[in-house]
This record gives structure tokens, C-alpha cells and sequence, in this order.
């Protein structure tokens, strides 16, 4: 048997140099997006804790590391924007206004938890917010973004409809035949490609023959762009635009963050697939301690201002939790519950 | 009262729901220009336009998941998957989205979406174009799924449909296209029951889609030969109507399922094990199905005639469960 | 004999079958760098090399695909499908061509393939990673489907399968990896024939996979309650061995079926429908199936218990069927 | 609801000219182009007729307008190469060796059908030149072939896996599949696309937002070519060199051949989605007549020449036909044979 090229295992580095440019935003907004990313970690750190108490089962995917993509990119929807996520849409759905109560009741599986405790931290929903979930199959999301972009097109709303995924996902058929699609019917997709390098263990050059992603995009004649995930001045501003070209032109747009996670895929994989010196590179990017920084070069934060943020974030934490505790178990008798709509029931 | 086509029937369906209701437009593998496969979209382009009459590439995992979307966003879309056979491709979209996405989300999203797609065998399409996979379909909660074997349900099963909050799949058999009745106008069929389509005393003989019409042709026979069989026609495969089976049942005492499915594990399979955990005191002999046999659907025409459920099995099976 | 577990037993098979046959090779995502999602391939890519330890993009449909062609150009895949929920993406490989292949070239083409996916409830991974599909496959023409339940068979499936010239789908429960016990060394066992698993007069109760267990400690307590089991692991799920399921039944005369499916259109319907037709009046009570809820599995812990199929659950169905 | 941009329906007609350069090949190979051919328009024309006649049922998909393709192709491979196509196979089963006998009786349902009946038009098989069908599922090929060329890799067998497919297949997932898989892995497979612009009733830029499909190709870094799919010696040379270069390369090669069915996609079909002025454009490129003028205006071929070729190609045909009518129906009783190989059966 002859030998195959094996794909060179050079460690994968942040694109470029940590960012220290001053931060061109108005202090809410600044201040803002440093909160969000903090709400996120924060929240995030606890589920870890709480997984391995067993007060959350199932799989649990975190985003630590990658805050800097869904804070850049919320902040630059609309509330009547529609957003439709992966299994790894904590960041999402609590930026989406889902609370941070719902979203640990959830991960309880508690009936107070946003989706009833039916779905889990793999599968959070919000219709009013337009937050279409959370879902578990890689890829899964894309087709159906092109439909709620559809629905708009057909019925004259001009809405943008971000689909979140993964560097993996980009490898699956339906991202491909939802590409396609978007661009052939001229929809309003602002499509997120969270491109963290990898997917489980399998790291981008051994997934993509092309690992430009953009090209991809390139070659359903979708605009396009690469920006870096750590930098959320750089995420912010990109999605600003990119939102903006959806909206007025309503053709779809392609945008790839480079980001990363500092943590395993899931609670269950052992992170034996990354060298540890990458990880440290990235850190060395992480956003929330490289923005924050900027922010106090410039003035506009000082460390008991963090500090206090940080112990309101750890206050909004600690109380979704106590909420959450005191929840309650939906009755088993109500199991087959929403399998199908009851007449005169909820519909979209 | 008028001659009409299952086709056709079909096609006023269609018709009917587009003009009734603005949210509802059709889309799938050439439906518009090219009339669709089977021409049940014939003309339909040209009264709707090609955005409610919305041709798509071949894409059937993404244009289905792109129809649960768009149901998702307000409106009612009706995708039609050319056939079963490529919804294979496409069922990702239907069992872990469509059939879920109610349920996984605490009851805030329904798909009210609806799949039509032609199933069945019989016309030498061989191994790959010849499935019967309602079965399957029929195993997944959060799905309704029809199979309108006669004009009447042709006419009048997409509305209802349309009117389902969730997911409903209608299934067509490629055989039924041609076939011409006399249809009344303004009949209205309910999704929900199955329905007697001869009474009789002797026998339960239970079918749906392209095999009613041999099980009736099997009735007639036997009629002639002194058994008097009543044909129940499925129409509604999830959820099953247990209750018009059971009636049935506990009439005739005997019991014949035909399916166009591969026996081991078909739709019968379900019917026949739901009756007797339900009612196996009232049966006075054996159930007995009848199935296709287990083999790829060959194309020689013979072979594929040999393979599918004939009357002259119907009949024969009928008499072994009647001793007669 | 040796202390060893399901997940261990089935790399040991993996390991032995590579060793022995240069064509062997295993693909799917995950399965080099990762270990294995359930690491079950863990350190055979130091052993074998990422050519025959392949990990895969995330392409469902094209690697199985390309297993199909591996296959037919004369190597021995192995592809791991992650779950039989992601399955789903790559059915029509499975069901147009690996199944339909060999008839359809007129006996030209076998396809010594062999699949290997995870599958069922239990660890709260809630309605998109819970599907308990094996019936699915085992209505397909073509190909031979098994669910090794046993440190025995989890070691001793892969090698038949292996030999076997035709498709062959194992399923590994997601539960029975950690499972632990003694495995003798050498033993062979066969991929045609269910098994007994206790022997016993008053009740015919058959299970498989991550369910048989369950079923094992139903029938200790219904002993304790003075019903004596005999529990049936039917192993090979396609074709079903029928001669061993009807040997029971005449000598208990009463039937329970436990199955992790959905109850409509599950493999247990199939398992009772052919005993109903085949023994009918060897039973001596209706049969009855204990499946899971139609429901898509809720992620709530005591939801997902209450939805699958529980010891107490098939405790009372066999007293229900004894009578007792 | 808001409008629809709609595709432009101009007419979409041959990039280039009607060729009319010498043709640069030895006579023995210009003139087995042409009888190559005229072998499938012929065998075609009879099965149309055929079918009229009921004697061949199912779905028949016609070659016919696109013999330049598979002449041109076929040639450029080695017998120990490897074939996979689609549903309109019979000018790829043909010119790959099957003889016209098995390809009729096939067609008819006979045990001495090349898929003994099996199979009809649509599952063309013949193991033995390697040619693996006909596949009635659009796409369905393709991963098929990235495993046949990775078993020969592993293997270390320098063949290379000849893939057919149409322009409509560039819009399934499995395309997008393949083709990564193929380019990832370093694969020798030649991706021949049949752009005949037309996938049943779907005219291209109703199916791709990018139709230039060798765009596609270069997004998974495969190295792409177009060629005028009406010109046999266009399409010979360009799969000659793509050939070669898969071969030596063992990498994977996309060529596209720009090519017209001249019928119906099936016999069910009333081709009502196309312009007549259209196809009256392509037809004016037949390869076979554009050829043969070509042949005759260098002196290669004279008429008689041309009609004595016809005569000998005719009764082929006829022969072939007397074949398949003296053919056997199997027996019923063997209903249920090769579902399973036997037990020390042919396996491959
Ligand atoms: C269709 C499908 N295949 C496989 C899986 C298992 N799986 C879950 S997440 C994941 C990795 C996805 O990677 P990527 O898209 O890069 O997203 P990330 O996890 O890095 O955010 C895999 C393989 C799945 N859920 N769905
Ligand atoms: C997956 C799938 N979807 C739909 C069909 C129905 N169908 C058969 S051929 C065809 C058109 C394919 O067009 P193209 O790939 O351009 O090939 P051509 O027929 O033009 O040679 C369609 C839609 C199918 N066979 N398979
Ligand atoms: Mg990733
Ligand atoms: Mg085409």
C-alpha cells in the first residue's frame, strides 16, 4: 500500500498580531460589547462547573474563546433580524435577549428553561426573538436559514437572516446546496461561518482541500469576507457592514471569523488533537483580556470599573442558577406534550 | 359531478389552495417550466408566477429544509420532492428538523409544511426508482402522512393539510396519475380517518394508495367466489385509525394487509401487530400479509410484476385466512 | 478470560481485523486524531497509519459513498457514521446503492462493506441524537444488519461481517460502551442466528442491543415473581432468524417484544407480525410490544426515562401477557 | 409579495463556431471517432423507436447530440481504467465495450442483458471493463468514484476512475462532497461534467448562481478545463490531456464538456421548456455531420465511405436487436436471485 501525503502539522496561529489600536466606538457601545462577551464567558464558566457537579447532562459545547464572533455579530442586527445557530449557541441566544434564567433552566432541564427542558444546551429556542435555535445536526441550520429568508423575500420584509456554523459544516453537502440557493433566489442570508480551526478533532487542512473559505463563497458568486474572530472592534465592525450590504442589496454575504476555542469540542473529548503551544498563541488573542486592555489604554475603562461589571456578571450568573434550582420538572404526564400543535395552538 | 384525473384532481388542488391563501406557493424539481415530472403542475406557472411556482435545482436536502424555513417565516409552502426514492437525500431535514423542531423547542416553533412526493413501483423503473418507503416515513412522531388513493382524497387532502400546523406528507403513487373517475364537486375529506371502501362480512382486507384498487379488484373476485370482504383503505398512515381497523375486525374476524413495502418491517408489519395486541381475541385465524417480495425492484417487466403484490396473491392469501 | 469492556472488545476487533487483512481499513470522522467519538478507534491510528485509520470531512453521504467504491475496487472498508442520526444524511448511498448494487448489475457487483454507527437514547442528548433507527435498515433488501448486545459479540460481530461479500450494518449502542465483564479468548460467533439468553417456559420476551439488558433484569425480577423468562437476543436484525423465535414460542406460548424504536412502524412490530402469522395458535395471549413513546426524545433526565423503554415498564407487560 | 428577478430567457446557444479545422489525428483514429459515434446515434435512434414499439419501457434517457463527449473521452482512457456514469449511459457502455446485443437485451428485460435484466436502460453494468453503471440518482456516482480511486490508491494501482455527470448533479450536496473528498485525498478522478445545459426542464442559470461550473472546481483546488462538448476532436484531445494529467499527477481533474441533447430528457417528456431556435443552434453543431464535413474536406472520408460505415453500424444494430428478441426472460422462480452474493459466489 502506498503512503498518503499526510497534511503538515505545523501549529495553526492567529492571523495577526494581537490588536492594540484604540477602540473606535462610543463608550456604551464599547463598554457594551466588553459586558457582552463577559456575560458569555461567565455564564459559560458556570456551566463547566455545573456539568461536572451533573447539574447539566447531555452534550455541552462552550464558546469560550470565540465570545468576540456572536457579541460582534448580535450587536449588529436588529431585533426583528432572525438568527438560526448550532449546538453551540449559548453566546447567541443569551446576546438574542434570552436570559440567562432560561438558558440555565434549560441546560436543568426545567420547564422554566426556554425550551421547556426539552432541548437542552444543544437546542435553545426563542420565536419571539426570532432565535430559531440550536440545532444539533452540522449544517442542519443552513437550508432552513434560506427559507426564513424565503419567507421574508416573498412577503416583502426586508429582514436579515444570520446563520451561524462551523470551519466543519462548511464540508457537509447542505452548506453547498443552501449556498447555491441563497444566491440563486437572491436572499438576505448573512451567513457566520465560525471558522475555529476545528471540527471535533479534525483540523481544517485535513476537512478542506481549499482552506480559504471565502473562495468557497467566491464560487456561488456570494460576497465575502475574513475577519478576525478575536478582535470584536474587528467582528463588530465587519458584521455592521456585512448586515448592511444584506439589507440593502438583499443578496446573501459570506463572513468567516477567525476565531478559536480555548476549550475541548465537548465535556467528553480530551483534547488530545491540538498541540498546547497553539492553544497558548491563541490565547494570547483572547478577546475579552486583549479588549479589555484597549479599553483601559484609551481611558475608557478602569480595573475597579471591570471589577464591578465582573461582580454584576457573577450576580446575573449566581441568580439564573438559584432560578434555575428552584424550577420545576415538567410532569411526566405531559411527555408527549408538543409533539404535534394543539388546535387553536401556537403556530408561526 | 365530473370526469376528472387523479392527475388533475391533483392540479385543482393545487390550484384551489394558491388562489385561497397567498402565504401558500409550491416549490421543487421542475415544477414550473417543465410542468412537472408527473404534469401535476402543468399550466400552474403560467396562472402563480415563478415565485409561487418555484422551480428549484437538485438540491432536496436544502430546498426541503429551506421549505420548513420558509413555514417557519410565515408562509404555508407545499415542496414536492419529485419522488421518494430522493427523498432519501432529504430526510436529514424531515425526521431531525421538521418532525422536531415543535417539540425540542418547548411548543414554540411548528412547521406547518407540506412534502408531496409520487411513490410506488410498477412502471419497469427498476432498483432505484421503485421504492415504497411510506412505511418509514409512518414511524416518525411529529409527522401526519397521507396517502389519497382515490379522487376524492386526491381533491381534497392537500387543504386539510394546509391547514395542519405541522408537518404533513402526502404521498402519490406513480400509478394512480392516469387513472379517471367521475369526482363531485365540493366534497371535503378529513386527514384523520381511515375509510371503508366496500363492505363486508368475511373478511378484513386492509390496503392504501396504489394497491386499493387491486384490493377491491381481489374483493370483486372473491365476491364471486362467495366471500364477502370489506376493504379498508389506510388513507391516513400516521396516526393510524385504529379504531375503523378494529371495527372492522370485530365484524369479519379475519384479517389480509397488503403493502407495497418490502414485507420485513412495512406499514402491514405496524397494522398487523397493532390489531392483534388490540384485538387478537377477535381473530379467528391468522393475519396474513401482502407484501413486496425482498428484492430490489427489478426492471424486467415480469420480474417486477412478480415482485410487487398481485390480485391473484390477494385473492389466494384471502382464502387461506378464510380456509376457503 | 479477561476483564474487558463493549468499547474495548470492539477496537480489539477492529485491531485483529486489520492486522489480518491488509484490505481492511477503517474511515469516518473522528477516527484518527480524535480517537474515536465514543473511542472506540483509540491508538489504532499509531498502530496503522492515517491511510487505513482515515478520518473524514464532515460528508456523511460521500464517505459511506466512497466506502461503496473502496469496496467494489477491492479493499475492505470499515466506515464509522459517527450516530445513526447523522445516518440519515448518507441513506441513499446505503439504500440506492450499496443495497441495490449487486442486483441490479445482474450479480456483477458485491459490495463487502461494512458500517458501523452508534445508536440510541439514554445520555439526554435530546430529539436530534437519539434515534433508535435500526428497523429502518433492517427493511432494506440487500444488506445484513446487526446489533452485537454482548462483550462476545461486540468482539466477535466485525469479522463475519467482514467476510460477509455483501453490505453489513452493525449498530453499537451508545450505552453499552462503558459496559464491563469476562470475555473468553478465541470464541467465534456467528451473523445469522438470534440467541437465547436465559432459558425459560412462561414467556417468550425478545430484545436486542442496549435493550437486552433491561430485558435480562426484567426476567431475574419476574423469576423472583415466580415467571420464569426466556429472553431472546435477536442479534441479527435483518434477516431475522425465525426458527429460534418460533422454538421459544412453542414452548412458552406467550410473547413480549422490547424494542428502543418508536412504537408505529418499529422493528417489534415486524418481530410480532411474523410470529402472529407463522404461530398464531401457539400463543396463548396477545403479544404485546414495550417501545419507546412517540415522542422526539426529550432532553430532560426523568422526561427521556419516561419516554424509553424501563425494567418496570417490561415487568408489567409480562404480567399483563401471563396473566399474572 | 415583492417580484422576482427573473433568469433571462435569451436563448443559450454554442460558445464557439462550428469547428471546421482539419482534423489532426491519424485516420485510423479520425475515422474510429466517427464510427464510435455513429455506433451510439444509431443504436439510439432504434431504441427511440423501440420504445415507441413498447418493447423498451421505463425511463430511456437519449444521448443523442452528445456522442462527441463520450467518442472523445472514452478513447482517452486505458482499458484497465475505470468508468462510473449515469442514467444516459448507453454511448459510455458502449464505447467502454459492451457489446449493442447486451445493451438491447438489457433494455428489454432479458437474462442475457448485460445486467440480465436486472437493470434496464438506466443500470448499464459490466464488470469486467470496470464499468460501474449506471446510476439512476443524480449525483449518486460520484462518491462512488472518489472510493473506487482511493481503493486503487491505497493500493498503489496507477488507474485512473473516469466519472460521468450532468450539469443538473452540480447542485447536490454529493458533488460538493466528492469533489472535496477527491481533491483532499489527492484522488486520480476525472470529474467529466456533461454541461448540456439543460437538467430536465432547468436551464442552468435557474439551477446555479455560478454557471461557469469550472469555478466550482477551483474552489476545491481542482484543476478545471471547459471544451466544446460538440467537437470530438476538442473533446478527445482535452480528455487526453486531462487523462495524463490525473495519471501522473494522481491527482483529481475537472472537465467540463459544453455539450446539447438534441431530444427529450425521456420519452416522458414534452419538452416544452425550450426554445426550437435553440436546439436548431446546437443542431447545426452535430458532432457527427460537423465532424464528418470536417473529414471529407480533408480527404479522409468519402461518402461511400461514410454510407458503408452506416450500413455495417446498421447492421449492428439490427443484429443486436435479432439478439435481444431470441433472448430469454429469466425465470421467476429467480426472483430473489443476487440480492446476496452465494456463499463462494463472485464478489469483487
Ligand atoms: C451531520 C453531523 N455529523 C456529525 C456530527 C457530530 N459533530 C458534532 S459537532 C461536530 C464538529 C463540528 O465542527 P464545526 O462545524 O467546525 O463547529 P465547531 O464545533 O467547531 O463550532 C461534529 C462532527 C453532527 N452533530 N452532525
Ligand atoms: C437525486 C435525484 N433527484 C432527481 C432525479 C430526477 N432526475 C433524473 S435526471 C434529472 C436531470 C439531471 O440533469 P443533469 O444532471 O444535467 O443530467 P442530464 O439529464 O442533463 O444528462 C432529474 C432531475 C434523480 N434521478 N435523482
Ligand atoms: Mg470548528
Ligand atoms: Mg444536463
Amino acid at each position: 500500500m502506498s503512503s498518503q501525503t499526510q497534511t503538515s502539522d505545523t501549529l495553526m496561529l492567529p492571523p495577526g498580531p494581537v490588536p492594540t489600536a484604540p477602540v473606535p466606538f462610543a463608550p456604551e457601545l464599547a463598554l457594551g460589547l466588553l459586558r457582552d462577551m463577559l456575560r458569555i464567558r461567565r455564564l459559560e464558566e458556570k456551566c463547566a462547573e455545573l456539568y461536572g457537579a451533573g447539574q447539566i447532562r447531555g452534550f455541552l459545547h462552550l464558546y469560550i474563546g470565540e465570545e468576540a464572533v456572536a457579541a460582534g455579530a448580535m450587536r449588529a442586527l436588529s431585533t426583528d433580524d432572525t438568527v438560526v445557530a448550532t449546538y453551540r449557541e449559548h453566546g447567541q441566544a443569551l446576546l438574542r435577549g434570552v436570559s440567562m434564567r432560561a438558558i440555565i433552566a434549560e441546560m436543568f432541564g426545567k420547564q422554566e428553561g426556554c425550551s421547556r427542558g426539552r432541548g437542552g444546551s444543544m437546542h435553545l429556542f426563542d420565536a419571539q426573538s426570532r432565535f430559531f435555535g440550536g440545532n444539533a445536526i452540522v449544517g442542519g441550520g443552513l437550508p432552513l436559514s434560506v427559507g426564513l429568508a424565503l419567507a421574508d423575500r416573498m412577503q416583502g420584509i426586508r429582514r436579515v437572516t444570520a446563520c451561524f456554523f462551523g470551519d466543519g459544516a462548511v464540508a457537509e453537502g447542505a452548506f453547498h446546496e443552501s449556498m447555491n440557493l441563497a444566491a440563486l433566489w437572491q436572499l438576505p442570508v448573512l451567513f457566520c461561518c465560525e471558522n475555529n480551526l476545528y471540527a471535533m478533532g479534525t483540523a481544517l487542512p485535513r476537512s478542506e482541500s481549499q482552506t480559504d473559505l471565502c473562495l468557497k463563497a467566491a464560487s456561488y458568486r456570494i460576497a465575502s469576507r475574513a475577519v478576525d474572530g478575536m478582535d470584536v472592534v474587528a467582528t463588530h465592525q465587519a458584521a455592521l457592514e456585512a448586515v448592511d450590504a444584506v439589507r440593502s442589496t438583499q443578496q446573501p454575504f459570506f463572513l468567516e471569523f477567525q476565531t478559536y476555542r480555548f476549550r475541548a469540542h465537548s465535556m467528553f473529548d480530551p483534547d488530545l488533537y491540538r498541540d498546547k503551544a497553539e492553544i497558548e498563541h491563541w490565547k494570547e488573542h483572547g478577546p475579552i483580556h486583549t479588549y479589555t486592555a484597549r479599553l483601559k489604554a484609551q481611558g475608557l475603562l478602569a480595573e475597579e470599573q471591570f471589577l464591578a461589571l465582573d461582580v454584576e456578571v457573577g450576580r446575573e450568573v449566581d441568580d439564573a442558577i438559584a432560578y434555575a434550582e428552584a424550577g420545576h420538572w415538567e410532569p411526566v404526564a405531559d411527555l408527549l406534550r408538543d409533539v404535534h400543535t394543539p388546535a387553536g395552538g401556537s403556530s408561526s | 359531478m365530473s370526469r376528472i384525473s387523479y392527475r388533475e384532481a391533483l392540479r385543482e388542488a393545487l390550484q384551489e389552495a394558491m388562489q385561497r391563501d397567498p402565504r401558500v406557493f409550491l416549490m421543487g424539481e421542475d415544477v414550473g417550466r417543465y410542468g412537472g415530472t408527473y404534469a401535476v403542475s402543468k399550466g400552474l406557472l403560467a396562472e402563480f408566477g415563478p415565485e409561487r411556482i418555484r422551480d428549484t435545482p437538485l438540491s432536496e436536502l436544502a430546498f426541503v429544509g429551506a421549505g420548513i424555513g420558509a413555514a417557519l417565516g410565515g408562509l404555508r409552502p407545499i415542496v414536492e420532492v419529485m419522488t421518494v426514492n430522493f427523498s432519501l437525500l432529504a430526510l436529514d431535514q424531515i425526521v431531525n428538523t421538521a418532525a422536531t423542531l415543535r417539540h425540542m423547542s418547548g411548543g414554540q416553533c411548528s412547521v406547518p409544511l407540506v412534502i408531496r412526493m409520487t411513490t410506488g413501483a410498477g412502471r419497469q423503473l427498476a432498483a432505484q426508482h421503485s421504492h415504497s418507503l411510506e412505511g418509514w416515513y409512518a414511524h416518525i412522531p411529529g409527522i401526519r402522512v397521507l396517502a389519497p388513493a382515490t379522487l376524492e382524497d386526491a381533491r381534497g387532502m392537500l387543504w386539510p393539510a394546509l391547514e395542519d400546523p405541522d408537518p404533513v406528507i402526502l404521498f402519490e403513487h406513480g400509478q394512480l396519475y392516469n387513472v379517471e373517475g367521475e369526482l363531485a364537486e365540493g366534497v371535503t375529506v378529513d386527514i384523520r380517518s381511515a375509510k371503508v371502501r366496500r363492505a363486508g362480512r368475511d373478511l378484513t382486507l386492509i390496503a392504501y394508495g396504489g394497491l386499493l384498487g387491486k384490493a377491491l379488484e381481489a374483493a370483486e373476485q372473491l365476491a364471486r367466489e362467495g366471500i364477502d370482504v370489506e376493504v379498508i383503505d389506510l388513507r391516513v398512515l400516521r396516526p393510524l385509525d385504529d379504531a375503523t381497523l378494529l371495527a372492522s375486525l370485530a365484524k369479519t374476524h379475519r384479517l389480509v394487509v397488503v403493502d407495497e413495502g418490502w414485507k420485513s418491517g412495512s406499514l402491514a408489519a405496524e397494522v398487523v401487530a397493532r390489531l392483534t395486541e388490540q384485538a387478537f381475541y377477535e381473530l379467528d385465524a391468522p393475519p396474513v400479509r401482502v407484501c413486496s417480495a425482498e428484492v430490489p425492484i427489478p426492471y424486467a417487466k415480469h420480474l417486477e410484476e412478480a415482485a410487487l403484490p398481485q390480485v391473484a396473491v390477494i385473492v389466494a392469501a384471502a382464502h387461506g385466512v378464510c380456509g376457503t
